[in-house]
């Protein structure tokens, strides 16, 4: 057992951190964030397109489909590098549709998905949604002539950079998409596990990166004639940030190997905290700052806001959890053995 | 690309396999549980399972091979946690301190002299240890401590109080920290001594906890003659040589606990969906959070786990890193939570003390406080691991 | 509206503050919390008689009945007095008592109660049983011939100074006495709803006081060459325990003078947290000294648990405060006029 | 015996009368809600009201009669925040610097002159004050604040930079906090002057909050002229001055608000009632806990109004105590958990920044911030209300 990163891994994430720091700098976020919704930047699809050219929505398909054959580990290490610096887009979705939709693994197509909630995500920027309720995974195209999605509404979504739809879900026009009341097929669980996993990364990144904001914030902010970060509540807020963070990485990383369900469940729980109470910490130690829009920890919280709101909620992860307790005699801390890589 | 792995290797699978076969036929020939309130007792039965530990091959697992353990991974040592745990096995009890804090910290740092005399009775089960290094003015800020060695030829003469000792009553020997330079302030000065128990000058004074029983002691220390060979590390050298037990102390010692805690978890939602608790949606949800924070747990002693063997491999010495903090953090305060939680799921019968929760809820209470205190590892995160100004 | 106390008021929790400190000194306090619980000290009878003569069980009653004719603002602050001094017994089933059951306003009679969860406190030391299920109230003698209460047996109590025994409520023995699945009839529902504010106000007291304890000892106790009250962590956690103190305390003298379900709910809730949570902060503050048997704050801890699960659970509370919400358009803080002095 | 009393008597009980027949005829005679984005429309809006108010004889209620205030008591006061917010009535808005915070500092240390000058028209609704306290650099440390003011001649000339302003783009005139002694340290030094927002110099750039919106703005000072006779209070007494000035803002400013707060909650209630997730008993009990919370909130202010009220009979000037720190703690905390809360009953559409509720979510970010953070809070009360020793 080695739960280290290899040092592939490590160069695989420092790859796409540089790649972000070159194609997605701290101004094209905010160019996407513009205070006035008609001024900002669309999603960007030559980006799109350089992100498949690197790999991350085909790195798990096998060689010979143009994938690089990697696994949920590699996967978890890439979203994280996008959850950290805020990269807007369906990545997740897109991602899962690489092998199942033309052009998604490249970065061609930019594929969305709708979830039970009915929330959906860069709609208008979107060439797909899949549909991830009923027995088997379906894609829809975004104008497939049907109507099928007219009935959602565009929200003015609390985050910026990410456009939202909302469909009912109780829409008549969906019911052909078998979106209710049916048992999920063993590949749809499976793929909303990964997507939750997944989006547990991005958490994780953010909640690394609000930690890190913080903790510069504080070494350079005097008040009172010292830093605040001398002040021991200062101190003790981001002692609580680095805990939520790296205890939402050991369970982020191990779910990349294990994929069970109580790992995934909890990857998502705790990174989502993570993201979401780093945000706010990191907010409230910016004092009058951290609530001005020119500040970046905002689209922080609004991002793990939507993000917590994807895939797997709190109380769907804390059921799932509870009844977990039930089934297992106690000894669930003995993992399976992992699949080898975990390539799907 | 080699990947991140949770796969154990075939010498992990077999390692696990076999300490499952011996537990399944050890377990059942061990004498029953002595009396919470009877320490020779305790003792001698904890001993007797460190004994057959050692008889197996299993003392000291994740010692050195020089200092005469086993030389095993940090896996191995997770798994032999977690089978013992899943197996109901004994605790380490009067052994702790000689197995987790005293014995590591004689191997890394002691004499080959003083490692051939200490060692393999700890391994043996044959001499228990105890710890005397906080004083009723020095807890949080221990190198503030006023118990003082006077060289006297080639003894030290030592002077003062300990407390919060646990099994001072059955012990055979003391890891003492001491002052040996009073005109030094704070943590220089300090010397680190192997003190008999049984030296004249030494009594120990039971100390009642709030859950009623007697688990610490007070040490009152007269004129205790402890030779000089008994001195572990360089005179004056004492702060660094305790601070090396003190890492061993918040990092491994609690990973076994995190089996033991999720297990009653399980027991926990087994007796809330008998009592008919298990229809509130809040506490269900409840215990689910907490599956969720003992899961991540244990991953983080597995990832801990990892980095030490990697230190082992490129020439440390596998001494926990300043990671501990954050999980004896995080695990105090879910431990805590978990007996709560447990109180809910109760109701009434929370109240009774004849109730092992009951008790274990007490007893959780000292985890915030005892191995550092929960202000205490946030100073250490924010200014050893995130490089903040120092606290002030 | 006047939410200050008067002189009177003023006059009288000093009279029970200092009766308290001259009969029911630290020193009893410690003898009926032996460690060895053979030679802990029962029940002071004589004390009970004083604290009748006083008028602690019959305030409320009329001067015609023997009482001072004062309300529940004047039982409060008397039980607050009480919960700060963790004096023992059940205080408020004796003072709900006087006037139903002989001898209970004057203190020669212990009244303890039977409540939903079938928890009993100090049933050996009492002479009589309130039933407060059903509708009506009911006494009944501990030794009463029929049995009714043989099969309840002694807990092992976490609160040494708090005897309880336990009555599975499935019992039969106890069908005579309806306790089950009949409605709670007016004077029943009120009761409770006294024993619940009485209840609270004991926590206040004892919230108020380990408040006190933890100020005290952090002053004094030194820690890296000064008061440990110096260090901004430990100041704010005595901060955060004055706010549940105060915040229960207007909640508590709120619910004596209106006795509305929402003050009184609140109170209960509030008053609750506040004893244990400043018990647990306060123990953690005294650290290791705060753990032994011999420091007074275990005490304090054991008896708001007890308390806590007295009268009106948290869950309880939160749930008739949620129903509160639905049947009341918003204007809910416009109190109705109290019933003047709220005498019964 | 007198006991503690919740009743009001019957010239409070007419008061409410009164004041909710007013509002019944007054409010559906108001003109539509002006834009958010529409500051001049806004400012005309809150004028508006004040002056109907001021008509009614409603203006300046808690302010003394001799400032020409009706010299309410508190708790009349408290019934008027009550009864506009239950009928909906306009917020305070644009005039809450001048009836909260300048006015009654100029009403408490004032000259004749200066009272007759000012108080007048914030009464009528007539000129608008903004606040200039915070300074980029001098935020939590206010004290620490760099603006000047020079004397020259009749009038102080005054440069430097503030921030955080509300309202300031629709403002007549700025309560300013500047040092008038170059030389003194920290607290001492400062002046508290009275400036025309429209005087050469002086530059006002909006602040966009995270909420998109622009409530607060930067001001710049460039050689202002601040005519001497435009000081309150003593040249470098400024700190003792604004004291009271804050007192006021963290004591009865945000009793209104609770009363708001317990209405939004009651309509949550109905909206998971209506969207299905009042089914979950963690999200009921979650509420039911926020409903203790606000009541003893609503409590507190009562509380806190008879002590006020006591202040005033026994000659204080009704400034609001130190206690005010504990209700502006648990209510920034209990606002923030309110529309978390709301998050969590309004599901996905809680993502909706169109969403009144979401709205308000981001806007109460703020609320442990602004005013006094949560940390500044809880120094206060350590240090001056339980008289802990000075953290360092």
């Amino acid at each position: 057992m080695d739960f280290r990163l290899s040092e592939d891994q490590r160069a695989l994430r420092a790859g796409m951190r540089d790649l972000l720091a070159a194609r997605f700098p701290r101004e094209k976020l905010r160019k996407s964030a513009e205070a006035d919704p008609a001024k900002r930047a669309p999603l960007d699809r030559a980006l799109w397109r350089e992100l498949g050219e690197i790999g991350m929505f085909s790195l798990r398909l096998s060689e010979k489909e143009g994938g690089a054959g990697l696994g949920l580990p590699e996967a978890v290490l890439v979203f994280e590098e996008a959850g950290r610096a805020l990269l807007p887009g369906p990545l997740a979705a897109t991602h899962l549709a690489a092998g199942l939709v033309p052009g998604a693994a490249d970065g061609a197509t930019v594929v969305t998905a709708l979830e039970g909630d009915g929330v959906v995500e860069q709609l208008d920027a979107a060439d797909a949604v899949l549909l991830l309720e009923g027995p088997t995974v379906r894609a829809l195209p975004v104008d497939d002539g049907t109507g099928a999605l007219a009935a959602a509404r565009p929200l003015r979504s609390v985050d910026p950079t990410t456009p939202l739809h909302y469909l009912p879900p109780a829409d008549e026009a969906m019911q052909g998409a078998e979106r209710a009341g049916q048992a999920k097929g063993l590949a749809v669980g499976r793929l909303c596990g990964e997507a939750a996993l997944l989006t547990a990364a991005q958490q994780l990144g953010s909640a690394a990166r609000t930690l890190e904001m913080a903790v510069a914030y504080v070494k350079v902010r005097t008040q009172f004639a010292r830093p605040i970060g001398a002040f021991q509540a200062v101190q003790h807020v981001c002692a609580r940030m680095l805990a939520r963070t790296e205890i939402a990485r050991s369970s982020v990383y191990a779910a990349s190997l294990t994929m069970t369900l109580g790992d995934t469940c909890a990857a998502k729980l705790l990174a989502d905290e993570a993201a979401v109470r780093n945000a706010r910490d990191c907010l409230q130690l910016h004092g009058g700052l951290g609530f001005t829009w020119d500040a970046d920890v905002h689209l922080h919280l609004k991002r793990a806001w939507v993000r917590q709101a994807q895939w797997q909620s709190a109380a769907k992860a804390e059921e799932a959890l509870a009844a977990a307790l039930l089934e297992d005699p106690g000894d669930c801390m003995t993992e399976t053995a992992n699949r080898a890589n975990g390539a799907v | 690309m080699t990947a991140v792995d949770l796969t154990r290797t075939r010498e992990e699978e077999d390692f696990r396999r076999r300490l499952r076969d011996w537990l399944h036929r050890t377990l059942p020939t061990l004498p029953p549980k002595p009396s919470p309130a009877d320490w020779p007792a305790r003792r001698a039965y904890d001993c007797a399972w460190q004994r057959a530990l050692y008889d197996a091959g299993y003392a000291g697992l994740h010692w050195p091979a020089d200092a005469g353990g086993q030389g095993a991974t940090p896996t191995q040592h997770l798994i032999f946690l977690e089978e013992t745990e899943l197996a109901g096995a004994p605790y380490v009890g009067a052994n702790f301190v000689g197995l987790l804090h005293a014995g590591p910290t004689i191997a890394v740092e002691g004499t080959a002299t003083q490692r051939a005399r200490w060692l393999p009775p700890i391994l043996r089960g044959e001499e228990v240890w105890c710890q005397g290094f906080s004083e009723p003015e020095a807890g949080s800020d221990l190198a503030s401590l006023r118990t003082r060695a006077v060289r006297d030829g080639d003894a030290y003469v030592v002077t003062g109080s300990k407390t919060w000792t646990s099994h001072a009553e059955v012990a055979d020997w003391c890891e003492l920290l001491v002052r040996t330079d009073l005109s030094a302030p704070g943590h220089r000065g300090l010397s680190w001594l192997a003190m008999r128990m049984d030296a004249p000058g030494v009594t120990v004074r039971p100390l009642r906890t709030l859950a009623g029983s007697t688990e610490f002691a007070e040490v009152f220390l007269d004129e205790v003659r402890v030779p000089v060979a008994q001195r572990v590390g360089a005179e004056n050298d004492g702060w660094r040589v305790t601070m090396v037990t003190l890492s061993f102390e918040r990092g491994t010692a609690f990973a076994g606990e995190v089996v033991a805690c999720r297990r009653t978890l399980a027991l926990l939602a087994r007796a809330a969906q008998e009592n008919g608790q298990w229809e509130d949606a809040a506490l269900r949800r409840r215990l689910g959070r907490l599956n969720a924070e003992f899961t991540a747990l244990w991953r983080l002693a597995q990832w801990n786990a990892s980095e030490a063997a990697h230190a082992l491999r490129t020439g440390g010495r596998g001494v926990p890193g300043v990671g501990a903090s954050v999980f004896k953090l995080r695990y105090s305060h879910a431990r805590q939570d978990l007996y709560d939680a447990a109180a809910e799921a109760l109701g009434p019968l929370s109240l009774d003390a004849g109730h092992e929760w009951t008790l274990e809820r007490l007893s959780s209470l000292s985890y915030t406080i005892a191995a550092g205190t929960s202000q205490i590892q946030q100073n250490i995160i924010a200014e050893r691991i995130l490089g903040l100004p120092r606290g002030r």
